[in-house]
């Protein structure tokens, strides 16, 4: 067993607090939004020049002049204000935004970051997601702990070319968590039905144990 | 010192030239100045160099000056979205220059504003800041990033009065007003002309110094990429 | 997370200490912070760094905290309004570091928009570039100027919403927002505390990321400095 | 004889060209605005963020959130925009201006300008002279030709501390007009009744004499 892709999402939601600016990546740190706790505000930040998004509009409310940074149709806010890019990644860069969740191709122990580009094969770009790493206060990487082809994912070193050097700060993959406070990964939780050893078996970086190990049945 | 011109090609004449460096604002497919590319492509003009954060998508935005083999080099932080700029790419017909997007709209801005050059953390430590010089400030390593300027700056705004000031709208304003700044000649396109004192001074996005000419666009495609809508919920 | 705060002394309350650094925005005794002003002094922190354009004239705005000596050393592009400051300069009691105007704006931008440093050709070849680092681009030699963040920024805007979103008013607005960007904590004083949705997006100046808290100020003086009028033609 | 302060203020605006964006400083080349030539449209820029400076208000249009870089009340007009300090210099730096005109205490032969500091004198500070003779197209500088007593302003080189170096584009006195766009200043106008003799001998720089030199009755 492992968590589901709203299971990670939902688990990622819980590093939000209350009165962060938070920016989300495309894909499943998207879904983080459907899961911010109870009691808690947060404003979104979208890097294509807006603070405040909104949800996705209804049908009737499709404005193309209104998109995320994913190229999503959504809407606004009474609290929501635009700027320029230039603007938007002031913001980013200055460290105004507390927290970012994005997705991974692969992480390194020492924190390093990939996933904008597999050489030869994938030249999309990187988009925000260097300034997003370098500037944002927190970053947190959502990935599967391995690749389709079942090869770690979490590694000793990356061989795809950085997003960020040492930027990591916390990894959720669908088997585990890790915090990267120290020298080296902690590994703080497992998904339900997930073992150490699987956790050894499926892991290339070298990594600690948090003598307070949570074994989850569920994320809450 | 009239600023609005008849139409796009009216305003492009000549400021064209083949090796030119051009950059185009716009998000995706948001905020693209698309009267000024088709004007662009029509015009012939070769071997340019195009700033822009994306490259359009194969038949619409700037792709559509991929198709004609118009642009030898391109500066942007993502073009997943074309399968023609991958191709061009991959078989050397096309140069490509990738910036992290935030250094991208930074180096656009420091262009316009007389700023040689800056130091960022952007990079730091990826193939982005090879070859570039590196800096300690408080302990901590930046990369130097240089401004950039255009030959030909061409923006989408919203509404422009008579001296070129213009407003943008929401998500598309984005790249729009730093290029306008960095562009040794600025056009802008907009989808509706205002009288002199229409817009509050205090919200002006882009005053008109920065812009030497503007048109009204016609026949606005916008298209949406990613359409995402939510359901009513009786 | 409420950001309306009572009054200056309740915003004030647990950000200072002494030797701290404070930008105040404002450009001689337009949009500056009055009521913060105020509240600094009685708060009695002492042997700070102010970062201003200006320093107030001998009365009133900054110049209060020279005649209390609160002041240790000062960051300014233009001093010449008030004359205390010339007195405790001269005397030894105040440290002064002049930067060009435009160079003082764009190093607190830059400070607030992780820009560690950068190059600008205004000071070359005065004493102002005396010791700093030089560097040539395209033939002509520029300056390095280091980004700026203060402990607490102080700025005066025209409205804010309960977000503290800001909106400021004609050039009243000077260096008030980039000084927003650059406190650790930034405190705002408005005239007016408008509704949430009350703001168009669009033309908000100040996105409330930027603001930790805000007051309404009450008792505005807004002095004029230099009453300059024409006369009716009958 | 020579030129009156209106005179002066008279001659700089012939430098004004239709569609101009313009600074001017504060004294005399402030009068430059009421000598704007016909047909020739100007926008005055403040260096305190804003576009579009209209003139004096009437006593009962006076506003203290509306001032000029000289801290006069002001008024604005239709086409008139706001921005922050940061944007107003990188209007300035970057080149967007097209003329600056301001005053000096002394210029050098190789175009150097002095105009914001007398050690232990005069501590004013700069405001945004160094930005403005940095950054603007052109730099057109009006001062006496001479101190109140009688010393040389235009010298060999300048003792008070530099705002810009080599900066001078054109340069205004009450004697002469000299342009600087060679190794030594072109002496190209003189005042009415001022004789070249008259310069040689108020002038400490190196000069050249134009073969077209103008001498004026009065600027028209």
């Amino acid at each position: 067993m492992s968590w589901s892709r709203e299971e990670i999402a939902q688990r990622a939601a819980q590093e939000l607090k209350d009165g962060f600016y938070v920016n989300l990546g495309i894909g499943i740190p998207t879904l983080v939004a459907n899961y911010i706790p109870e009691n808690v505000q947060v404003t979104l930040e979208s890097e294509n020049g807006m603070l405040g998004m909104g949800p996705f509009p209804y049908p009737d409310q499709v404005d193309p002049d209104l998109i995320n940074a994913g190229k999503q149709t959504i809407t606004e806010l009474p609290q929501s204000s635009y700027f320029s890019s230039a603007d938007s990644f002031a913001m980013i860069r200055g460290g105004h935004i507390n927290l970012a969740i994005l997705g991974a191709m692969q992480v390194a122990q020492n924190g390093d970051l990939a996933n904008w580009m597999i050489p030869g094969k994938m030249i999309k770009g990187m988009g925000g997601a260097m300034d997003l790493v370098a500037g944002v206060n927190k970053v947190v990487v959502i990935m599967d702990h391995v690749a389709k082809d079942g090869t770690p994912k979490l590694l000793k070193a990356c061989d795809l070319p950085l997003t960020g050097s040492g930027v990591t700060d916390l990894l959720i993959t669908n088997l585990a968590v890790f915090d990267f406070q120290n020298e080296l990964p902690l590994l703080t939780e497992l998904a339900p039905g997930v073992d150490l050893e699987e956790i050894k078996e499926k892991t290339e970086a070298e990594f600690t144990v948090c003598p307070k190990l949570k074994r989850h049945l569920h994320v809450q | 010192m009239k600023k609005l011109k008849k139409n796009a090609a009216n305003a492009l004449e000549g400021v064209l030239f083949d090796g030119m460096t051009i950059m185009a604002g716009g998000f995706g497919l948001c905020g693209i100045p698309e009267n000024l590319i088709v004007a662009l492509r029509d015009s012939g003009v070769k071997d340019i160099t195009v700033i822009s954060n994306n490259c359009g998508i194969d038949d619409f935005g700037l792709g559509i000056l991929l198709q004609t083999r118009q642009i030898k080099k391109m500066l942007s932080s993502y073009v997943g979205e074309n399968k023609t700029f991958e191709k061009q790419y991959m078989s050397g017909e096309l140069e490509l220059e990738f910036n992290p997007q935030g250094t991208l709209a930074e180096r656009c801005r420091a262009g316009g504003a007389g700023i040689a050059a800056f130091y960022t953390k952007t990079g730091v430590g990826t193939i982005i800041a090879e070859g570039k010089e590196h800096k300690e400030f408080n302990g901590e390593t930046y990369v130097m990033e240089t401004g950039l300027v255009a030959d030909l700056s061409l923006v989408k705004a919203w509404k422009a009065d008579d001296e070129g000031n213009l407003v943008y709208r929401k998500t598309a304003r984005n790249f729009n007003p730093v290029m306008a700044t960095a562009g040794k000649v600025t056009i802008a396109e907009v989808e509706e002309h205002v009288s002199l004192g229409d817009f509050d001074p205090d919200h002006i996005h882009t005053p008109g110094i920065y812009v030497s000419s503007f048109i009204v666009g016609t026949d606005y495609k916008k298209p949406v990429e990613i359409l995402t809508t939510r359901e009513y919920v009786a």
